[in-house]
């Protein structure tokens, strides 16, 4: 792993890579420190789509809240095309685990909220193409109570995706879905993501879908989050859950989270 | 829960309201109504004004009224008689209330005037002083709405500029907290003082009596908001004031409502005191003038009307409350 | 109607006398006259013998008498006129005196004795509907002056008018005697006398009533007879030594006034305006005139019908 | 948020409010009642009397308190020493505003007195008419503290049963409706015609002036309890009186206590007002009394021990609350 | 299928078997009906654990909330053991989609609330063994809101489990864990409900949980909910993913559900 200089101002206008070195955190309590990551490193290629996996609290959140820069580590750095990241930033947008709909707004208002905050003109086409690949333009009137856990988090995720941004870090953004809905969303990400040659963090608890939709895999130890293992994922497309090598990839996954459990 | 509407079948609903029971009502309601009808006729010797002729026609009418309803229902569906049917117990007995009063004060005598009045004594207020009536009511408006408007603006922005940010926190919470539960009529020797008339020194009392929940409420509207909602914001680039304008104060309404309601209550209050210290009109200078003339008839007429009055503003309060938050259906009920 | 039973007669003194009980504002100077008359023995010359229970509001004379709390009620004529309007069940028997009311003006403030001199001026009080009010609407709607339009009227605690007056917050203050009194001793000259209820077509007006329920009156029309008969002899030796009066009057008098206040005080009250009987009836159909003008009264009540109504002849009525 | 206090490693926390700020504006609120105490001892000669060495002699042992505060820092840790350097800076401007009143009136004389009276008359107030102020503070309390719990049952059981019965709400719901809106103060002439006693009286009016915020709140409150609450508790056998006990009265308390802040909020103005009218004691009444005879230096130390009376109240009633709904930390804050 | 004759009277104490017969359902909405459920018959035996499956929205949890007694079938006929249900029983528990867990109550009341709601002696050293069975031992003392999503259902679940239930209707039970937790609630109720001969009916959406805790697995049509296969499950235990019947069990359920989709 080569270790990139990562300089403190933007000189790529659109970051697509992302560095991560030596990164640790901890949260203050009212009693002291609880550390969640430590010394965590890796990078992330341009149009990579890595899945993060680990048990229950280890961190996983944690480190893509660091990574859209809501958060800044209290140890290391992180880079985007190796220009250290200062805060958040519309190009690397972040789906929050819990979805976090304003209450006060309809579907699409919610889904214009991009637009609004960067003063941009809202570019209903755009809101209404996304709102129908997740399944919910006919919902675009309701407000956010009328939705059912699952349709809340597809609004989420098309809330993200109608900014068009480069990085996207998603945190179990499947997790609600039932599971007929959730394949075909799954599709649906797949080919936007190789369409657009988006970067892709994606947090997930589904062994299974980590293996059917990223190209490497990251497994953590509990808290404070350390890397186990990393898996290169490289089956035969379409991948498909009976095949040999994927149920032998999910061995080996289980087994490596097994033991951290 | 998940709109359904376009996968309803129409069905033919069946109502109710229409029962057996609801019907019987009719009739006692319409016998209750007739009563009062009857025994405000019988009191026209003694009380030959035009309150009790208003009062012997309004309830026969209303009686009648409660006769035709069931077999209006087929042929009507509007509002009105939506509304009679929904409280048609409530009016039945409410005609039982009036008849019991008239028949204890215009017929039987049975309790002191000028303190007990009769129904029709009341209702002739109405009829009789009409003029000074609704110049009070405006007058009382004239200060009301601009005080209580002036109010939730100042409060709203103190309150949201204590919510929002820590400085300002530190300075003002310490002054609201002190300021705050002090009622406003105890600023009224002050405000007497301070401002040139009397109308002013009021709006100001109202404008105080309302600031103060809404501020504190605001605050801790604002200062509650959950901060993923701010995270989400910012990362799709937000700036402070779209936090603030988007996020924060949407998220507080709810809160600001429960403070303008507080609010307009102490206002209320507040508005009467302050009449009544020297206002000219005013619903508050019209209850002390009854009560200065020993009026009691007057002054009862006044308190009910203040009562419908305040509860239509709180109303409408309500109304602009539901529009806003449409969004949202769990808040105080009116 | 069924008929009632005939009602109990008034109870006895152990020395035989009748004893009824009178409700009046002890602290205004004006009831000196009736609280002197038991001092000086004028009631028991009548077969009376009064017990006194002192109101401060309105309500609580209003209540004592329809409540059957007092036998006798004293007070001023304002206070029961809109009551008995609207069918308060007492009678006006008679006048016990004239006025004792005044507004008083700074002449620094440029209030002159010309009435109109008050339009656009603030004037004080302490109740702001209290009788003052009730009474100076009446006169200055009389002398032209709308009494809601042309002035404003600001209450104050009795001990803040002078204040209040320095402040310029108002230019003239109405009250009763002593206070107004007072405050023109006080007050170096600048406060004079705009208006009193003395004054004009009312100084012949009676300012004070004897009034008693209706039941009461059917229980013994004699002994309230007897009892106007004696206040009516109190105010005359009011009339006639006004010092006989103060000199027992003065430990009840609230105010810090001497003797010789209330002895100029006394003077001042026509004491000799005691008007029963057909008068009464005249001058209450006067007062009943004007409360309609004002728009206290219902512009349907008839003055004449309505004063008939309220007072009693009790001479009239003795012979039957 | 999962409660991971078993793993926290204890660590020595960088106390912020210890920062070199902080500790000049110890030195500012030195010089700042400093200078208050240096004012009033040269006001002596005019202002000769327990509120001017009161004055000198508290502000002087303050401005010392705070001169050592730093010295302070590292031998104590305890709550009155953290209070103030949390507010140090408020403690600070406050000894200049302080000074600067003293300045303007009882040095320079720039206002007219009495309507503004220096600070160390209105000390002095509190030091001289000691007995009268507390016999007010008390007989106030004695009508407020009486009044405001049973208002609280009252309007607690009221409106428990208008939010839980429908039958309940169809007949009370009008009522309160309407008379709700009225500010208990309107009630002020038929409460006192109908109790025997000013004290019953004002009495009342705080129950009323309680009761119905609470009411209208709790009934809020009960009516919109989800009913998946219900279908758990039923579901395990739970019996109706149960399902109001354990279910609708616990999940309406927030709503409760937001009643309950309307309330006290009411009843300190009720309050007031009722003991203007006729009360021999009282805040009211000492305002009144203050006011009548020109005593604007009793009226505002009256002023006050009121506002610090009643953000005291109102901070027992959110402590109250916070004790009540320690599983809640969304609320009004306070 | 025999249809059972059901009487009105509870003649056994403890019901153990359901029969469902001819079961409609439809919610009244403020401008018309909406059917939910039409004519679904089907019967349970005791010890059984049925699955049932379907998109969402069809009408499965409704279904479960009229054998819980919450709500009454506006056709059609419910018994347990051949009575006639009538009303909620805690013989018969039900765990709700959302968890409903009392705000004001630490998870130990919480899951006391059975014991209190029928003026029963609260049984501690069954709650803290309950609790520890789904691992949340060490959260009693904290509020629901103190707890995360998953937690919180493994608190429902053990709120009905603690009263000892004959019935279990479980309405997406383990939805909310993460996949190494689900495994291991997913083995400790399979083992319970084995030993106490639990009769137990489960709404999910994923196959393979069905496929690996049912003996009977119901696929129903979208709303109005209709079945339209009843599989019954005869793996040899213990059952296994990778197994060559359950690949092949699971494609036929997915494509029942897929047509229905
Ligand atoms: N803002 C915060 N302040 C303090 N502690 C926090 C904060 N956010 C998270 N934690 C703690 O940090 C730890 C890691 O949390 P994180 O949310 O990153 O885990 P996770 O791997 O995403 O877990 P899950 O799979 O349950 O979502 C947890 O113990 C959590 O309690
Ligand atoms: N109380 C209710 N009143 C009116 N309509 C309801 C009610 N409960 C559910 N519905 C409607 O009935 C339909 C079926 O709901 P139900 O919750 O039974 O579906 P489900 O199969 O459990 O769906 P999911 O898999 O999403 O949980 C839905 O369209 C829903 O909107
Ligand atoms: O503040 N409220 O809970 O409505
Ligand atoms: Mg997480
Ligand atoms: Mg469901």
């Amino acid at each position: 792993m080569v270790t990139l200089p990562l300089s403190s101002q933007n000189t790529s206008p659109h970051g697509r890579s992302i560095q991560i070195r030596n990164v640790s955190h901890f949260y203050e309590h009212s009693s002291g420190h609880l550390t969640v990551l430590k010394n965590v490193s890796f990078d992330v290629a341009q149009g990579e789509i890595i899945a993060l996996l680990g048990p229950s609290g280890c961190g996983k959140s944690t480190l893509l809240r660091l990574i859209s820069g809501l958060e800044t580590p209290t140890g290391g750095k992180i880079g985007v095309d190796g220009v250290r990241i200062n805060g958040p930033s519309p190009d690397r947008l972040i789906v929050l685990q819990d979805s976090y709909l304003l209450p006060w707004r309809t579907i699409k208002q919610n889904v214009a909220l991009g637009f609004e905050a960067r003063n941009l003109p809202i570019d209903h086409g755009q809101i209404d193409h996304v709102l129908d690949m997740v399944g919910l333009l006919s919902f675009s009137g309701s407000y956010p109570r009328q939705l059912s856990g699952g349709m809340a988090q597809r609004a989420t995720l098309a809330r993200a995706l109608v900014n068009n941004p480069d990085i996207l870090l998603l945190d179990e953004p499947f997790g609600k879905l039932d599971s007929l809905t959730r394949m075909s969303i799954q599709n649906d990400f797949l080919k936007l993501s190789q369409s657009r040659t988006l970067t892709t963090l994606l947090v997930t608890h589904d062994v299974e879908e980590a293996l059917l939709l990223a190209s490497r895999i990251i497994v953590f130890t509990p808290r404070p989050a350390q890397i186990v293992d990393d898996f290169v994922i490289n089956l035969t497309e379409p991948r498909h859950r009976d095949n040999r090598d994927f149920v032998a990839l999910r061995h080996n996954i289980l087994e490596a989270l097994g033991h951290v459990f | 829960m998940i709109t359904v509407a376009k996968e309803l079948a129409p069905h033919k609903k069946t109502i109710g309201i229409f029962s057996f029971f609801k019907e019987n009502y009719t009739i006692i309601g319409f016998s209750s109504w007739f009563l009062v009808s009857l025994c405000s006729f019988f009191s026209l010797k003694e009380h030959n004004y035009p309150g009790t002729y208003f009062l012997i026609w309004s309830s026969l009418f209303f009686s009648f009224f409660l006769f035709l309803l069931p077999f209006l229902k087929f042929t009507h569906n509007n509002r009105i008689i939506k509304f009679v049917f929904l409280h048609i117990r409530w009016f039945a007995v409410l005609g039982f209330i009036i008849f019991f009063w008239e028949m204890v004060t215009a017929y039987a005598k049975l309790l002191p005037l000028p303190f007990f009045p009769s129904p029709q004594a009341v209702l002739n207020i109405y009829l009789t002083d009409f003029f000074r009536l609704s110049e009070s009511v405006l007058s009382s408006l004239l200060i009301l709405v601009p005080g209580f408007l002036l109010g939730s603006f100042l409060g709203f922005f103190v309150g949201a500029a204590i919510g929002w940010s820590k400085e300002i926190h530190y300075w003002l919470h310490p002054v609201i907290r002190f300021a705050g539960p002090l009622p406003a009529i105890a600023w009224l020797p002050i405000a007497l003082f301070i401002f040139p008339t009397i109308y002013t020194a009021s709006v100001f009392l109202v404008v105080i009596s309302t600031a103060f929940p809404v501020a504190i409420l605001t605050a801790s509207g604002v200062s509650a908001v959950e901060t993923g909602y701010y995270d989400v914001a910012r990362t799709l680039g937000g700036s402070p004031y779209f936090l603030l304008r988007h996020i924060a104060l949407p998220s507080a309404l709810p809160q600001v409502f429960v403070g303008l309601f507080m609010g307009l209550g102490a206002s209320f209050a507040v508005l009467i005191v302050a009449e009544m210290v020297g206002a000219k009109a005013g619903l508050g200078w019209y209850m002390e003038w009854a009560q200065g003339w020993g009026a009691y008839a007057n002054l009862y007429a006044v308190l009910c009307l203040m009562s419908v009055l305040f509860s239509t503003l709180i109303s409408i309060l309500f109304k602009v409350r539901n529009h806003v938050l449409n969004w949202q259906n769990d808040g105080v009920k009116w | 109607r069924a008929v009632k039973a005939s009602p109990l007669p008034f109870p006895k003194s152990a020395q035989g006398l009748t004893r009824l009980r009178v409700s009046l504002p002890m602290s205004a100077v004006c009831v000196a006259p009736i609280v002197a008359a038991e001092h000086y023995g004028i009631f028991r010359s009548y077969g009376i013998e009064p017990s006194f229970l002192s109101w401060t509001k309105t309500d609580a004379l209003l209540e004592t008498l329809a409540t059957a709390k007092a036998d006798i009620g004293i007070g001023m004529i304002m206070q029961f006129m809109k009551p008995l309007e609207q069918g308060y069940n007492v009678k006006l028997v008679a006048g016990t005196h004239g006025g004792c009311m005044r507004i008083v003006g700074s002449k620094k403030q440029g209030i002159s004795s010309d009435i109109t001199s008050l339009k656009g001026k603030t004037i004080g009080l302490t109740d702001i509907n209290g009788f003052a009010y009730n009474t100076f609407a009446l006169l200055l709607h009389q002398h032209g002056i709308n009494p809601n339009k042309d002035v404003a009227w600001r209450s104050y605690p009795d001990p803040l008018l002078p204040m209040a007056l320095e402040k310029r917050d108002i230019q003239a203050y109405a009250g009763s005697d002593p206070l107004m009194y007072l405050a023109q001793e006080r007050a170096n000259g600048d406060l004079i006398e705009i208006l009193s209820n003395l004054s004009g077509s009312w100084h012949n007006l009676a300012c004070c009533v004897v009034a008693t329920g209706t039941d009461t009156l059917k229980r013994d029309r004699q002994t309230i007879y007897n009892f106007s008969m004696a206040a009516l002899a109190a105010a005359e030796l009011c009339a006639n030594d006004p010092e006989k009066v103060a000199q027992f009057y003065k430990q009840y008098s609230k105010s810090n006034a001497n003797l010789d206040d209330i002895v100029k005080i006394l003077t001042m009250q026509t004491h000799h305006v005691h008007p029963m009987k057909e008068d009464l009836c005249n001058q209450i159909r006067l007062y009943t005139q004007q409360l309609r003008d004002i728009g206290v009264f219902n512009s349907t009540t008839d003055p004449g019908v309505f004063s008939k109504r309220i007072t009693e002849n009790l001479v009239a009525e003795r012979r039957s």
